[in-house]
């Protein structure tokens, strides 16, 4: 976070800046929407490896990262993306290879944890997984988790209800606070010192840029006055939690951006289908190298397909698209 | 009239919802169950979803829980947090029903969407839980699609990642959960229910055309079939709503 | 809550319903903005008693419960409406004169046990507070705590932080759940089931929503058909947690309701004349108890001190309001 | 140039406001101390309040922290559940100064906002935390406003409603506070400020006029007068820009 000042960065030099091998990550977005694809390409391209990253269901941008062999370490509560993948392809098989080490949380405790992680307290309760391996089964052992210290010594703690029965609840589960280094979201309005505006579901992404150390943000339109302070209301993520703001039209492509764009099922498609073949798998990863900036990746899609994807005005979806 | 078992399925997990429940939904054939109900036999039924997103439209199909076709014309867009709370709430998460999917279930209704093998070295590798151990936490009721095969319906789960009635009737109590759990379980061949005693599966109903002993021997644990009766398969009228107004692009039946 | 159906009621016939003796209650708002006056007059009216009132900063409203003599019970944060009353007079004396039991929380202890009651957890965690009174000295006793069962048997507990020295935290305060009988709650718009949009600063009226098993809400637009739907995004409340909906023009009044109109000056400098004075509070009751409607309240203001507050279409509140 | 006492204390404590601070206010005084600032020598700082509103334009006076005049033109408006959590968050907390005002306060910068007297049979009674307890609990540093009256610069509270150093130097973190805690009391006679290692209250300044001695009359305890010296009077400046921009219509000066 900084305070004040003029935050707007190039994407290349925000990621260059922030994020570091060995760093921390949080991305945002829900499986196929709304993942800060552009910034996932970048890192991708700059060959940042050794990533620790916090997952909820974020399911693309975590995939392709964790393909691109950025990843050493997952906590994650799910990994898929809908009809395109119910289980992400290179993430099942990092952990069948057992190239990544993984942490299994629900969905619910994800978000709890980067709730806590902004609120400034060590951990949250919630009653879900009692009775569960989410509780008993350990992906970080205990020796791991003492040797990094920027990992809580335990998954998640029992706690007898100290209020004796009330609520009626006699136990709660205590899930740890996350503080990653550096989110990155997408969102479809974001101005010069850092202001947010998300429209649509705004998923847990707002507890995430919230309790980074580092957030970086991406947007289809970004105000160079003080614009979005007319709606304030409308204005999730206030700019003193922002580090660096970068204009990417089309910037969670091929995922979809609400009221912007759907999802591209042609390019889900086909990357299920690379994904399933390491030689083709290691031929997109060539494309993306091959790259240098988003909208070169978007010329390479073509003016066309990203045509057929544009949003009605209306609905924030496109409606005629076919997503067989 | 024909139909497909996807049909029979989505219609017979459509018929459990009633006017008065809220219902979580997942992707694929549990969101059009979902959006039968409320376009069959229980249009007052209210659809959310994990996401954060309630009482949407639904006009098109979405494809996942993030999709932006379920925010178009919702009553609230949150996000996640709310989503959740709505479930653990205890007012009211006795309205809500999920409606899950998972790889394995045993006879007391714990689920499995995580791993097979062993957790730190496995076979084969799902999704993980992602909503779904929440909402089998929370929820008073839940309606679980299985296929039924013998690796799926297991004596003992490679790893509980929802919780069921975990190991019998005081199981729930035991680890802190509310009460509440399984409702049924719906098959490409029947459908199961749970003994409000033991809390173990039996077979409540089998499709036109199926014996209940196909469906033991698809199953590893031995269940009782004795109350089991015929489903009535999917009316006309059913059919041709969910065909036209549920999924007229044939994205997922 | 109600999940569906037609919710639209009159206000007298709502709180006839659902605030009975003896109920736990509380309300929306924040000092001298968006309380649901009408609400608390129509209690005041219907001479509802021994109400256990959970108040944050509620000033106004709760002030006013007090003052009637409706409240038995209060946990309360800050009893003060500013530059007004910077401690709230009938309030003050009730618990001078032990007409009152009280407990006492900070704001954000308060909030988060709304919070808390809204997601169904028994309590939430914060470092607020930690080595001062408000954890040792208790206003309701263990006895007292034990007799009533629908209080939690303590005011807080403190908790070692059981993930080591996780976020650099030794030790943190949990807070009890508070999950009311009645919320009463005063929004900009709402529409015949019970979605509620609040524009300007939601204060604690979300978490109070949706913590509670009854909700009344009043509204300065009833919208009788599906229009708030346009906007999801900007519907705080959902249906679903709402049993009664009334329609209320001027429902806040004398405090404020961004964007419709200001606090009345006039009435809060008489207010705290009145309620320094023990004949002339009386009074000032019987003209509560002697008007049946908020309307008969609002025609004995006058149409005039109502243009005074009017709101300015663009600022949203009034601009050119004598506040002296 | 003349100018009254409240003028020269909201000018001296905005004198401490820096352009990278995160300015939490309440009402009255305080409010005018941070807007002065923002108006005068830190028009980068950022003023918030506990009700949810950061970085609002101000362009006419608030009367209270839940007014409306906050929600016009601000950066975000959200609830009091944000703007604590914005206090606690160990990002954004070192940044946040509250400023606080309270009944009484001792030699470690603690305050009493809540009852003289007994707790449970109090002679008087004041409005409670609200959030200033909250405030001294997490942010790096805090501004106090006080009168200079003996029965308000107290040996021993009644009351400790919000957290200076507690008992000295290793109070919070012994009570398991972060550190930070009170940064200076400015009263109508002078200014204070806490030895850095000792944590006890000392004078860092007395307005043109006043003795040091006079002060400590105005003080049931003791302090260290040795490192004090005369504050400047507000400029000229400072004063047209307090007056016009601040609170034209003089709702609190």
């Amino acid at each position: 976070m900084k305070v004040n000042g003029y935050k707007v960065k190039k994407l290349d030099d925000a990621v260059k800046t922030y994020v570091k091998d060995g760093c921390h990550l949080s991305i945002g977005g829900f499986t196929l929407n709304r993942n800060p694809m552009a910034a996932v390409y970048e890192i991708i391209r700059q060959k940042i490896k050794d990533l620790h990253l916090y997952a909820h269901s974020n399911g693309q941008g975590a995939d392709e990262l964790i393909g691109a062999g950025a990843v050493s370490c997952l906590e994650i509560a799910y990994g898929g993306t809908g009809k395109f993948a119910s289980t992400c392809i290179r993430f099942r098989k990092a952990i069948l290879e057992k190239q990544i080490r993984v942490e299994d949380y629900s969905n619910y405790q994800m978000t709890l944890r980067f709730l806590a992680g902004s609120m400034g307290v060590p951990f949250l309760p919630t009653r879900s997984s009692l009775g569960t391996d989410i509780i008993k089964k350990w992906g970080f052992g205990p020796e791991f988790r003492e040797q990094n210290l920027k990992l809580p010594d335990k998954k998640m703690v029992e706690l007898e209800n100290p209020f004796d029965d009330w609520c009626d609840t006699k136990k709660v589960v205590l899930v740890p606070a996350i503080n990653p280094d550096v989110t990155i979201i997408h969102v479809q309005k974001a101005d010069y010192k850092g202001n947010c505006r998300i429209d649509g579901l705004t998923f847990a992404d707002v507890e995430q840029a919230k309790a980074a150390r580092t957030l970086i943000i991406t947007c289809e339109e970004l105000l160079d006055d003080d614009y979005l302070k007319n709606n304030p209301d409308r204005n999730q993520i206030p700019f003193i939690h922002a580090d660096a703001v970068a204009h990417i039209p089309y910037g969670a492509y091929p995922t979809a951006c609400y009221k912007y764009y759907d999802y591209d099922p042609v390019f889900l498609k086909q990357y299920a289908e690379f994904a399933k073949n390491e030689g083709r798998y290691q031929s997109y990863l060539e494309s993306i190298y091959s790259r240098k900036t988003h909208t070169e990746l978007l010329d390479s899609v073509g003016r066309e397909r990203l045509e057929m994807i544009m949003a009605d005005k209306n609905r924030g979806y496109a409606r005629k698209l076919d997503r067989r | 009239m024909d139909y497909t078992l996807k049909e029979m399925m989505a219609i017979v997990a459509a018929r459990e919802i009633q006017n008065s429940d809220i219902v979580f939904c997942g992707t694929g054939i549990s969101m059009l169950a979902a959006m039968a109900a409320k376009n069959i036999n229980a249009p007052q039924s209210v659809i959310f979803f994990e996401t954060g997103a309630i009482d949407s439209e639904l006009e098109d199909l979405p494809l996942a829980v993030g999709d932006s076709r379920i925010m178009y014309h919702a009553s609230s867009n949150s996000g996640l947090l709310d989503a959740f709370a709505t479930m653990q709430n205890r007012f009211t998460c006795s309205h809500v029903v999920g409606i899950l999917g998972a790889a394995q279930i045993d006879i007391y209704g714990n689920l499995n969407s995580t791993v097979i093998g062993d957790y730190h070295g496995p076979d084969v590798r799902f999704s993980g839980s992602g909503g779904a151990c929440d909402v089998a936490s929370f929820v008073s009721r839940s309606i679980i699609f299985m296929k039924q095969e013998k690796r799926k319906f297991k004596k003992k789960l490679d790893y509980l990642t929802s919780p069921g009635y975990l190991d019998g009737p005081a199981g729930r109590k035991k680890a802190g959960l509310s009460e509440g759990g399984p409702d049924c379980v719906v098959t490409d061949m029947g459908m199961m229910a749970f003994d409000s005693e033991s809390k173990k599966m039996f077979l409540r109903g089998y499709y036109p055309g199926i014996i209940p002993e196909e469906i033991l021997q698809n199953m590893e644990f031995e269940i009782d079939v004795t109350r089991a009766e015929e489903i009535k398969p999917p009316s006309a009228n059913e059919l041709s709503l969910l065909r036209e107004k549920c999924d007229p692009h044939r994205l997922i039946l």
